[in-house]
């Protein structure tokens, strides 16, 4: 662990010295985490890479996690000391298809979901891809590295849920609002990071405007490695038969159309 | 000393190459690993438990973590034995893994024709067969849980292969060492424990079940001492060949099994927190052979010295 | 709505203050805490397990740590039911303790007769007959792994003693709702479970038992799912109240209990861990009373909501 | 815990800000710590109080725990980090009873089991008391403070098992030569703290020289209170029977020639 910057009682960024895994990973996929020593806790636990760290000469150093705390591991993390050793394997799954121009790439996070698209930001920036973030959060303090996604020439579309920055509510209202206002013939991906509902509702409007849906899914995953079988999402066939596919291996990254939401 | 260091074992008539095999439920089909693992070094890879049919299992939340353990509730999803047949043994002979296939039936019936099956199959080094699964209603558990359901799916079974067969025992029974001994009489070659523990947790915000199956079964290192004891009961219960497992994380752990009685020993959660597990496995044993100067693994079997021990003790 | 809650809990004629034991053997006899912890406060006390005569226990090492939980071997040292009751039950009187005292007998005669005495004794509110300790051979277990040992001895009990009576069963059985079942149906008020998993941990590098009664009893959080599944299985099959333990470290836990089908709950281990537990946990649940607008904690109790998990499972 | 210091790769000196503690401490009591988080390290380990800790004022600040790294928790607080909270509850069980002038106080040390006479010597300093420490470590890098001991004037006896400082062999060696040189009206109390093997022989030889002896006895604690009965000692009674004591509330430090030694 080479650094530790809180962003606020609950968010931090950590950064970890791990080039090989830095240096292989595309946008949307996630490496997986031992917090503490011991066996308590005892699994690792997924996290997205959420931005890959380079030196002067552009050389990769390692990668940075952004981190929400919410149990163990996550507070674990949000308290680590400089120095700690932190075991991280990687990087795992599908990730996101960056498209190509002229299509544009819609990006859409809730909370913490921010985390995959630093880096499919930087893809889409370097293959000249119009882009915009829709990026959610409970309040203006909790919209973190906007400077980041501006200085990459994305346009930002925010919302909180207490109206302190940007429009008040969820982010899946401006999403919809602007497919609706959009030409059918104008190309748009969708991609989504989030809660379940918000990848969801996302998923449905997609649907609903005919547009292409990249969702990053969020199950408690045991191994990340196709192990286990506990990170399972029901997706539907085409003949309408829903199997449980494995979200560490056939995702986190899967097409929202075919999901079978609750 | 290193060089002449034998550290097979045998199970009933396989011999394994090292007393280490990847629990079944917790390496997938062993192709998912093996491009981190090279599936030839261990001692045998037990695949996930399979039906006769595909199954999708339960519903996520499918595990929990809890302290120093894990539930799990999958529920069994499958791709059935034909489909394991044709479209998993073919790579793992191809990458000479030593291949234990779990086997689970809803009826006697089912775990007789599913072993039919594996016997006509290349490639099948043994059938486990799992008796106690605590997560489904047709997990085994109405044989695993009764003296004579054991004895007779194990003597049904034992009349249709020729295979090594290693039933797998529940941990959530008064007297695990009495159905080790009706495995044996059954004409068993081994038998494997311990499964899982039944149990449950509660998000008391909710206050719903932690996994959409309301009870699952508990794995890791928290199972480990009771694991080690019902092994070194089954020790003084039977001659056949035991295989332990529960909560082994590092070699000290496995080398505690093979002391309390175990041939070979599975490890599964471990293999989620480090999937780089087996060579430092592998390593730690020899290590500890060559500290001990223990020529073969084999010696090293229900070597537990209780002389000192006040012997006052129930074992239930 | 503060000043309003009510925290208090019956078992049988008895109320507790609140759902709060220190469980037998965690707690010497209580007088050890009573400069740290206010006894008055808990909602019992359950003393170390008594039998009619004094006892030295095992020789040392008694204990080791495990994962998440630990081992033990005491072999019940204690200063027999009468020096208690001269020596200790008068200052527990005094610090207005509500005292569980815990029995254990080699006999059935010997549990009669401990009940005998106590009934007599002023300052005892209930008797928790120990027919589970896995660490000797007189332990009960005898009585707990059986079912009609255990209608047999809480029968007998029952006639010499009005006191509350609450059989406490071992984890070690099969079917533990059964023995729930045997103990109400012989009269007991209250069942408390479970005491602790007949366990063992060796040292591979003298290859000895690191306990020196080979074997000893698993407590802790490691075992928190299993005795909270224990607890949920013996809800289902007895309406006489349920006192769950096992591995409970902080208002959660307990509450995870009571949700799970525990009138009170008895906290052992993590009392090791941290002696100042008791105001946290009394806390703890008031606050948690308070967030989910509860007025009285026995409203809680068997609450766990399974309409969304998928109901199948085997309850072995 | 607010300075670690590091004396070889297995010793280390903690320092933890705990002034009640500390100020309540007497010579060979104890505290029992918690290291680490979570439930695994699930029990605290119990800690001989090495030094008082004083600012400038001589106001008590804290207290300094000697280490010997051999399991988890210990290995835990060898490399326990500044500002990290550790839990320490103390302190508790029965202290040396420290004699009078002209008593010589004769301390016995084995490694590890050095923690307890820091203050002990202290206490005897202050009472006048001429003091000896018999110290015995596996190699001269593992003799440790010696400079505390001899600033507050106790003669010290050293041995070493590989014989690189001191004597070469067991520290009980020299305490015996000296006893036997000793006239018998000349009182001494023998005070001692190490691994068994040492305790019963210097408990023997005491008693052998006929001289009264405290040993330190180290069994595995689970609770420090009374509560457990895991930290038991078989002591002989007048009457010749033998009962299991809780060295916890009767000791640590018991009158060595009680003790029923295997
Ligand atoms: C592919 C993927 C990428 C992720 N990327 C990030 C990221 O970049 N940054 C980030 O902060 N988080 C990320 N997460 C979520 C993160 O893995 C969980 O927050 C973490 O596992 C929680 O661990 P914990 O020990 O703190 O919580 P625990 O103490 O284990 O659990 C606390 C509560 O959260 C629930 N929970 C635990 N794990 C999950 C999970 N994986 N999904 C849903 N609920 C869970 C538990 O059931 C429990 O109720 C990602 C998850 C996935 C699957
Ligand atoms: C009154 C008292 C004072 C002590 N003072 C100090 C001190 O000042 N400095 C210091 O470094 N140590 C001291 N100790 C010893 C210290 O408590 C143990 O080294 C520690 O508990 C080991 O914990 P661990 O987690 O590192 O070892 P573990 O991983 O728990 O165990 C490692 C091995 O050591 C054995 N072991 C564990 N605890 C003990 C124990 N208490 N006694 C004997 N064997 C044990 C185990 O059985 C195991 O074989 C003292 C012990 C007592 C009883
Ligand atoms: C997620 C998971 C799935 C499992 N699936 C199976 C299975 O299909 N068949 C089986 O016999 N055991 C299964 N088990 C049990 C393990 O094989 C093993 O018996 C148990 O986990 C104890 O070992 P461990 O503590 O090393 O994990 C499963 C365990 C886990 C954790
Ligand atoms: C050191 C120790 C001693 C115990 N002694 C007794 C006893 O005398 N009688 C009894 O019924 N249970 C005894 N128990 C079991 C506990 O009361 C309790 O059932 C068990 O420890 C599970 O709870 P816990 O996980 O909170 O410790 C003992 C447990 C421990 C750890
Ligand atoms: S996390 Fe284990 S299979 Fe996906
Ligand atoms: S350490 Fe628990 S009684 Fe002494």
């Amino acid at each position: 662990m080479i650094a530790n910057r809180q962003l606020s009682s609950d968010y931090n960024v950590l950064a970890l010295r791990a080039p090989s895994i830095a240096a292989a990973a595309s946008p949307g996929q996630f490496v997986m985490v031992k917090a503490g020593s011991g066996h308590d806790p005892l699994l690792r636990r997924p996290f997205s890479v959420f931005e890959v760290l380079r030196d002067q000469t552009a050389g990769v150093t390692g990668l940075s996690l952004l981190n929400k705390r919410i149990g163990v591991s996550t507070s674990l993390l949000y308290a680590a000391r400089l120095g700690e050793r932190i075991a991280c394997l990687g990087p795992l799954g599908r990730p996101f298809s960056p498209v190509d121009a002229p299509t544009e790439a819609w990006m859409v996070a809730g909370g913490v979901g921010l985390a995959p698209f630093a880096t499919l930001a930087h893809a889409l920036c370097s293959r000249g891809v119009r882009s915009t973030l829709f990026y959610g959060a409970r309040r203006a303090q909790e919209l973190f590295y906007l400077d980041l996604f501006r200085g990459l020439g994305v346009e930002l579309v925010l919302t909180t849920e207490d109206g302190s920055a940007g429009e008040r509510g969820r982010v899946v209202a401006p999403l919809e609002r602007r497919l609706a206002a959009r030409r059918a013939d104008a190309p748009v991906m969708v991609y989504a990071c989030g809660p379940e509902g918000m990848l969801a509702s996302t998923a449905k409007i997609a649907v609903r405007y005919n547009r292409p849906c990249q969702v990053s899914v969020e199950r408690i995953m045991g191994c990340g490695l196709g192990g286990c079988y506990s990170c399972v999402v029901p997706m539907r066939s085409d003949d309408g038969r829903v199997h449980h596919v494995r979200s560490c291996l056939s995702g986190p990254v899967l097409p929202g159309d075919q999901i079978s939401w609750e | 000393m290193g060089a002449e260091m034998d550290l097979s074992v045998r199970i009933g008539a396989l011999t394994l190459k090292n007393p280490l095999i990847a629990a079944s439920g917790c390496f997938g089909y062993g192709v998912e690993y093996a491009d981190l693992v090279d599936l030839a070094s261990l001692g045998g890879v037990a695949v996930k438990g399979l039906f006769l049919a595909e199954r999708e299992g339960h519903p996520s939340p499918r595990i929990v973590e809890t302290p120093a353990g894990m539930l799990n509730a999958i529920g069994l999803q499958g791709i059935g034995v034909r489909r394991f047949i044709f479209e998993k043994l073919p790579e793992l002979r191809a990458r000479r893994a030593t291949v234990i296939v779990n086997i689970c039936g809803s009826t006697l019936d089912e775990y007789v024709e599913i072993s039919r099956i594996l016997s006509d199959a290349e490639g099948v080094a043994a059938i486990e067969l799992n008796i106690s699964c605590p997560n489904i209603k047709e997990g085994g558990m109405q044989f695993g849980c009764s003296l004579t359901g054991t004895f007779d799916v194990v003597s049904a079974v034992r009349k249709v292969t020729r295979l090594p067969l290693i039933p797998k025992l529940t941990p959530n029974v008064t007297d695990v060492a009495s159905f080790a001994r009706a495995s044996a009489d059954a004409g068993a070659d081994a038998v494997s424990l311990v499964n899982t523990f039944l149990a449950m947790a509660i998000d008391v915000e909710t206050r719903r079940p932690k996994i959409s199956n309301v009870v699952g079964g508990l794995s890791g290192p928290a199972i480990r001492p009771i694991a080690v004891r019902m092994v070194y009961e089954c020790r003084q219960a039977v001659k056949i060949p035991i295989i332990g497992m529960g909560g082994i994380t590092d070699a000290r752990d496995a080398i505690e099994f093979m002391i309390a009685g175990a041939t070979a020993v599975q490890v599964g959660t471990a293999n989620f927190v480090d999937p780089f597990i087996w060579p430092k496995l592998i390593d730690g044993i020899s290590d500890y052979m060559r500290r001990h100067q223990i020529a073969r693994v084999a010696d090293l079997v229900g070597t537990l010295d209780t002389a000192a021990g006040d012997k006052e003790w129930t074992a239930s």
